[in-house]
């Protein structure tokens, strides 16, 4: 009974948003900000990326609210899971085609991440992709020999930096500037590695930041206590 | 599109419902991981066609990382099935 | 017959997305299963977000030198929505940590069964008389 | 262009109906991240190729190494074959 009124629920609810999504414009939104957004990013940034943009320099407040939620995530998880750490029995170690493949593949990984989190303001990407990329690449050994583990103390040290490297940026252009995390140094040649002044700078602090946190919070997983069926 | 980009479409897309088919079918477990594997790998040769159809060299960053990224994940999901036969 | 238009089918297939993850997470009995439809539901609601920055005949929104003056999709939309799909993954993670010690402190990740222990203790811990059943008739119920 | 938008639609939402009613959770997690696979295509579709790639890292690689590891730690992780009942705990069906 309690099903039915679910279902029911739920397919009211989808045809109610569908009747309103009729209403909505399809393949021309009213974009007034998007516009502006548009013309000017190239000539006051100097990214050809328009979305790396808009998210570190017209919303980079913003970003820096992300980094905290997700640091509030991944410091969360981390203490819930916190006090069953030491494991009795951990798990056998992967066959040798894993091991061997994760060891040929971390570099191949930590090289993507990193292109990834440079580039981010030339192609599409940049550093919350490659910190994902970066905390996988850090995890795939680990998944072939549980046996060992990452430090903790470096994660937690690159983080700490990452992050005060990007407050630090931020206030830099704030007393320079008079604008918290305005662009910096120049705008360069548009579609040149070296352009868009600090954007790549706050990227790679950004990637440096998640792909710690992230790679922190999955050993913190991989470590907690096995349990049986 | 041309004769040679529409029987790609065909073609891929034939693929992906026999895949499908697998997936929800799959007696056990490892068959519905392997059809999850197929779909991935299917997918990152769409992701490529669509960049040359597109005719942008963008999009295939995005095959890229997928391609790399669902290797991990699917180790990771072989990993918990292997369960704790040593 | 003619068949609908593609604007009917992109936002049919995110609503319907978004309805089958709301339906899943309220029906589900199984703590799990309820994090992977939250999941679905958040899916739905970032393919309507960039739907709505969606505009025909545009590129994407960088800059080459083969797109230089071609109308463009919307930024916005797109930088909001990559935002939300990080800020999903630490949700999902934390969601399933706590589920992790939701097992080890009552062993099952059923839903009826763990929000019955978790009163049971409630009760124990306010010193109640534990309460056999709601669904008992009145008389059977000790007073 | 219409014909692949169906079909990419019709696999994102047959994946989502297997995340919610598949036999054991082992094969829900498979479907998610189908699920994240088909989302990916459709925002390359629609023109979003940084979305398209936060998503297929997201989805794609980390989304499934977690629940893996969760999985694996709430131990179930049984091969669930369908004539074998599979364990008590992991056939909570939606």
């Amino acid at each position: 009974m309690r099903n039915l009124t679910t279902l029911l629920f739920a397919a009211g609810l989808g045809f109610l948003l569908l009747v309103l999504a009729a209403g909505l414009p399809y393949g021309h939104p009213p974009m007034l900000v998007g516009q502006g957004i548009l013309q000017q990013a190239p000539a006051t940034t100097g990214a050809a990326n328009i979305v790396t943009s808009v998210v570190l320099a017209y919303r980079g407040l913003d970003t820096l609210g992300e980094l905290s939620i997700l640091f509030a995530a991944a410091a969360g998880a981390g203490l819930v899971l916190g006090g069953h750490r030491r494991r009795r029995r951990p798990d056998p170690d992967g066959g040798f085609i894993l091991i061997a493949g994760a060891d040929l593949m971390f570099p191949l990984l930590l090289v993507v991440g990193l292109y990834v989190i440079l580039h981010g303001h030339l192609t599409p990407g940049g550093g919350f992709q490659g910190g994902v990329i970066l905390a996988a690449a850090f995890f795939l050994p680990l998944l072939g020999r549980p046996r060992e583990a990452l430090d903790h103390t470096a994660i937690s040290w690159i983080e700490g930096l990452a992050g005060a490297a990007f407050i630090a940026i931020g206030l830099w252009a704030l007393f320079a500037r008079g604008d918290f995390l305005a662009p910096m140094l120049g705008k360069g040649v548009l579609g040149q590695l070296f352009s868009a002044g600090t954007l790549p700078l706050l990227y790679a602090a950004v990637g440096l930041k998640v792909g710690a946190e992230l790679s922190g919070l999955l050993a913190d997983l991989a470590a907690t206590e096995a349990r049986d069926p | 599109m041309n004769l040679a980009e529409q029987s790609a479409a065909l073609l891929m897309g034939l693929a992906i419902f026999l895949g499908l088919i697998r997936m929800m079918a799959g007696p056990t477990n490892p068959d519905r991981l392997v059809a999850a594997d197929t779909l991935t790998v299917i997918t990152t040769v769409a992701l490529t066609g669509f960049a040359a159809l597109f005719a942008s060299p963008l999009y295939l960053d995005v095959a890229l990382i997928y391609g790399v990224l669902s290797f991990v994940g699917m180790v990771a999901l072989a990993r918990a099935i292997e369960g704790n036969r040593s | 017959m003619t068949p609908p238009p593609i604007e009917f089918l992109l936002y049919g297939g995110a609503l319907a997305l978004v309805a089958l993850g709301l339906a899943g997470l309220v029906m589900a009995r199984h703590l799990f299963r309820s994090i992977l439809a939250l999941g679905i539901l958040e899916a739905g609601a970032n393919l309507l977000l960039v739907l709505a920055g969606y505009r025909a005949g545009g590129v994407a929104p960088i800059l080459t030198p083969g797109t230089l003056g071609q109308p463009m999709v919307d930024p916005v939309p797109q930088a909001l929505v990559l935002t939300a799909i990080v800020i999903g993954v630490g949700v999902q993670a934390l969601a399933l940590a706590l589920a992790l010690r939701v097992h080890q402190a009552y062993g099952t990740l059923d839903v009826a069964e763990v929000r019955g222990r978790m009163e049971a203790d409630t009760d124990a811990a306010a010193g109640l008389e534990p309460e056999t059943s709601r669904d008992l008739p009145a008389v059977e119920r000790p007073s | 262009m219409y014909w692949m938008v169906l079909l990419v639609l019709f696999v994102t939402i047959t994946a989502a109906l297997a995340v919610l009613l598949a036999p054991n959770l082992l094969a829900a997690v498979a479907a998610s991240s189908v699920v994240s696979l088909a989302l990916s295509v459709l925002f390359v579709i629609l023109r979003a190729p940084d979305v398209a790639l936060t998503e297929a890292a997201v989805g794609a690689g980390l989304s499934g190494v977690i629940l893996a590891l969760a999985l694996r730690r709430l131990g179930l992780w049984g091969l669930g074959d369908d004539n074998r009942p599979a364990p008590a705990e992991g056939s909570g069906d939606a």
